[in-house]
């Protein structure tokens, strides 16, 4: 046992977290030119490269990283697609909505078949997330059957969703302990008060704890351990939790400058609140932990 | 203690039923909410309506044009324009809930005699300049200055967290007159007129522009538009806020009652209302907001006894915006993938709304400090 | 309209606080001499001296009192009975278990009818609460039928019950401050950190919240208004999550010495759980607010 | 990163699988809580059978006794004892979880000679003279003075908070040497038989006497017994902490998850589980366990890589006593009336001790700041 980044798994981070940074700047909308950079890192084909079942554990820190830097675009989908079919940018529908219509292709696993849609028309909707654009398809879309089992894509699903879920709740305890180092008032860092403090603190370990479970469900999957499945829903859980009481506590740390569009703490908490919908939402995955205690 | 409304208060509050219930007719559709003169026109006819039919200010002094009614009756008001959906006190709100009671309290005669009766009658609006960029929290740091010069005070500085401050004519504005923290500081009443003011628009995280940040380049403003003494300008401020914690709530209060009830109907169509959870987390917030509303007749009472709020503003506040987190959370994991596709958008903005008000008006923070430092002595 | 205690309240207040500081200490358990003194101030036959139907106002002001200074006895169950019959110590059966099981009459009204039982026997229990002894009651006991609507016994029960838990959170917010302003740490008292102002402050928003329902339950009884029901259920929920809540931070404030038994603190908070189960839980009072919604 | 078990870790699982169903057949029945005799007899018996099946300190090097195996074969030993249903660690608790870690990190070779394989064997129980009435959370301004009087230190003081000292023959003991704060104070062996030491037990909150305050009056420790450098003794504190931060509470977890499992049992039974709050309240709690379970791994690789526990330890502590608390609030809620008659007493008892666990070992405020100034860098 050995579950802590070895040298290995530090050097892909360190390589994702630089291209991020040179490249995907937190605002950056979904492009294809981005896109290709990110499977040219090899982020959509973690899971092929490492051979048939594997690859989860990098992929879970890959998108750990992803999520710190708030990269848009259907990431998750266009990952669990690689290897099923040939597409450059893949999408999840989800019901009739899909986010990021603008993908090639849409695929559906809600049912008991996964499905892989090439031909569809859809309507844009006003996005709870700016980043995160959102459409209405259909109606009456069909595709082609996959051959593959929905539940286990599911799976690695919201353990990728989690993962970019807790990559927020870290990112964001950064972005609170920076400003409360630098802002001040009563001529002091605000982080010197123990209240803020203490946010940050809790804010801490919200992430640490999430990220704990996440990169355990990740080294899970890839060793077929019996109690994945309700790894998994535990992660996704507490990392979609995480996220959301991170981004709102460091609004809070923020102050005024947290409420405005000005800062991108923002759009920390509308993408943790569209992550924590995708796989299933908190009380989905409680339902599912329960039927797994 | 009695919550029974005297004969008098029921009859107000017939009448006054009586006649929403024909004034709302007429009222137009609600512009967008970043058509900022439109606003003001919505806000200001309805309160001019209000006013022609002698319900503005309903606790105002008669003498500025106020009802001089109880504040029982203003809480009427304000229950019974929210049930029948009326429109919302909106850009008149620094003005009938900030500025307008401080100056009732503070100014002198002819200032009275000016601002108030405008203020009812929708022919004012108020912006408030008190917070900083670099004073929020410690607003006693405020930096903006202002150097008197003959019968002026020439003011440079900025203000931030302005709201409305596009279309208001007035500003109830801080600002630094002497070096002692506390002690340097005076309450001015700034017209938006005057040259030398630019108005920049804050986009929040709603994608709205309610705040501005105001920037004052020799700003002449005559000193005869000062409340209160040279560095008195604390003290007045914190007359303003004991208002804006007292009562300036009530109103939403009564909306997100509004909100709640919207949000079980919600669960109610879409099967969530079976899930005991769910219900029980929807019923604790009702009882919350009971609760709030006893609270908020025990600090009117309180306030109606010693002419001005006490404490019991910042432990409702305090309460409420948790409740209100509680509220949009739930409302959040209730809509789940609907909120998507901007779908029950008025509950996204009620999550998003509570952001903000833990922060607004004193951070919860503050108020902790508040209630613990001077209701229950702790040391500072 | 006038929402805040006027000169007789303030005088009834100040003269059952008086005569608890006086006669019952904290650890006063129930005695028959004690329960006299209680009977003499008037404090089971308010409701009886203010007419039908009225006294719930000033009932519930006593009862605060009686909450904040943890005074023991059967007080809700007596004062439910008085004008029904004739006894001086009565207390609820609830299924067979009894609190102060040594009562003269038990007062049955869960079902559809109130009975009361005045021959029984009873098991003695390890109590949750040492100052509230607890009895097994039976088998076969019978008691005789009284004509009084069991549903509006509860309501008044949860009233007062509620009102004694408000009083709970109230008195332990003055004795985490005083602890917190005598007991030093780092050079200071402890009541200069932030963290434990914050920890007091919310205690303070708690208690005042929950006073501000349970005195607005109480007015509404006696004002017989339409909401009352619904207002004793958010009265009686919210009076014992503050209790509980406040004795568990006030444990946290005094640090080591409040997980002692040398200090009153944890007296407070077992009572506070007792009597969250009384006249319904938590969880059945939400129940019932969301029937009244 | 994996999490999977090497052979010969498989192996040790299963031959401590075997034995302990053999060994847990003729365990006698544990002893009622406040007879700490038979407590320590019954503690110190079933350690005794651990160190003659080679089950003892499985971490700890064999020159001391122990079995030299890995911290994750310690982990496997807490996993599978627990799941049997094994004797708790009990009275050997603070030998070998604090004191004796802290022995083998800065003790003299003769020290660790002398004790270490005696509370390996359950030979010897020590106890913790750390806190004081006056020195908490503040443990730095400790006042119990040491007084160096030829080959011997003269201490006198009192200390609180001393788990087992009722039963224990050694208390590891923090005293005051000079004066400055953090650099006047000494780490001790002190014999709980020398004379001028007596123990008077404090009574907890859950009616039990874990806890003691005990008076030192003229006590002659041989200071051949001191631990590390005269005025050294704050950092070998810090040593003994980083232990009890880091895996102090991985057998109390596992005991947690227990708990919540047959708390879970009685909601099937009582039908509580149809409910489906209660039902995701107890979900979110096996998961929060789950995660917690996990960074217990993580945080004894990374002491395994570094040597001495990390920041993960107050981490662990901040997270896993808030579950515990709501896990005791739930039990509450669930058990309902239930609660009145001493039934389930151990989700009662559950209840309570969380209420100790975000005090005990640094309070939770405390933890906080350690993360906020020593992690996150925040300024003091």
């Amino acid at each position: 046992m050995n579950f802590d980044l070895g040298s290995d798994e530090l050097a892909l981070r360190d390589a994702i977290r630089e291209l991020c940074t040179r490249e995907f700047p937190v605002r950056r909308r979904f492009d294809r030119a981005g896109w290709k950079q990110l499977a040219d890192a090899g982020v959509f084909s973690l899971r092929q490269s490492h051979g048939a079942g594997l690859g989860m554990t990098e992929s879970v820190i890959v998108f750990e990283e992803l999520g710190r830097a708030l990269v848009a675009g259907p990431l998750v989908a266009t990952h669990l697609a690689a290897g099923l079919f040939d597409a450059d940018v893949v999408t999840c529908l989800d019901g009739d909505i899909a986010t990021y219509p603008e993908a090639d292709v849409l695929l559906q696993m809600g049912g008991e078949y996964v499905y892989a849609i090439e031909q569809f028309d859809f309507t844009p909707l006003e996005p709870l997330d700016p980043l995160t654009p959102v459409g209405r398809v259909g109606p009456g879309v069909a595709g082609s059957r996959l051959d593959v089992d929905p539940r286990q894509l599911q799976g690695l699903g919201a353990a990728l969703t989690a993962a970019l879920s807790s990559g927020i709740a870290s990112r964001t305890v950064e972005l609170a302990v920076e400003y409360a180092k630098e802002r001040t008032q009563f001529d002091k860092p605000i982080g010197s008060f123990q209240a803020v403090k203490h946010m940050c603190a809790d804010m801490f370990v919200r992430a640490e704890v999430a990220r704990a479970a996440i990169d355990a469900a990740g080294v899970m999957l890839d060793e077929h351990h019996d109690d994945v499945a309700r790894a998994v829903t535990g992660a996704k859980l507490l990392a979609s939790e995480a996220a959301i009481a991170n981004c709102k506590t460091c609004i809070q740390v923020f102050g005024g400058m947290g409420f405005t569009w000005e800062v991108d703490v923002h759009l920390y908490l509308k993408r943790a609140a569209v992550l924590a919908t995708q796989f299933g939402g908190v009380d989905h995955q409680a339902e599912l932990a329960a039927s797994r205690i | 203690m009695d919550l029974r409304y005297t004969d008098q208060e029921l009859a107000f509050r017939d009448e006054l039923r009586g006649w929403l219930a024909h004034a709302l007719e007429d009222v137009p559709d609600e512009p967008p909410r970043d058509d900022w003169a439109a606003r003001r026109e919505f806000d200001t006819s309805w309160q001019r309506r209000l006013f022609d039919a002698g319900y503005a200010g309903i606790d105002w002094p008669r003498e500025f044009g106020g009802r001089g009614g109880t504040p029982t009756e203003q809480l009427i008001f304000l229950e019974e324009t929210t049930r029948a959906g009326a429109p919302y006190v909106g850009v008149n709100f620094v003005g009938l809930l900030h500025a307008g009671p401080t100056l009732a309290a503070e100014a002198s005669d002819e200032q009275r005699a000016e601002h108030l009766p405008k203020i009812l009658r929708g022919d004012e609006v108020w912006c408030q300049g008190f917070s900083e960029p670099g004073a929020g929290s410690d607003l006693a740091s405020l930096q903006t200055k202002a150097v008197r010069d003959g019968e002026d005070y020439v003011v440079n500085g900025s203000k931030i967290w302005t709201s409305f401050a596009q279309v208001a004519d007035y500003c109830e504005l801080l600002v630094r007159t002497d070096t002692p923290k506390h002690k340097g500081i005076t309450w001015l009443i700034c017209s938006m007129s005057l040259p030398g003011i630019e108005v920049r628009p804050l986009k929040t995280i709603q994608g709205s522009s309610e705040f501005s940040e105001v920037f004052f380049n020799d700003v002449r403003v005559p000193a005869i538009n000062r409340v209160g003494d040279e560095n008195d300008g604390w003290r007045v401020a914190m007359v303003t806020f004991s208002f804006e914690r007292g009562t300036a709530f009530v109103s939403e209060l009564l909306d997100s009652m509004q909100l709640l009830k919207r949000l079980v109907e919600l669960c109610k169509r879409n099967g969530r209302w079976e899930d005991a959870g769910v219900r029980r987390e929807l019923a604790h917030l009702s009882c919350d907001f009971d609760a709030l509303w006893a609270l908020t007749k025990r600090n009117i009472t309180q306030a109606e006894r010693s002419g001005i709020p006490g404490p019991g503003g910042s432990v409702f506040k305090l309460s409420y915006s948790e409740a209100r987190h509680k509220l949009g959370d739930l409302a959040m994991r209730v809509l789940d993938e609907a909120t998507l596709s901007g779908e029950s958008e008025e509950h996204i903005r009620g999550w998003m709304h509570a952001m903000s008000i833990t922060i607004a008006a004193g951070t919860s923070q503050i108020q902790r400090n508040i209630l613990a430092e001077r209701v229950l002595g702790l040391p500072r």
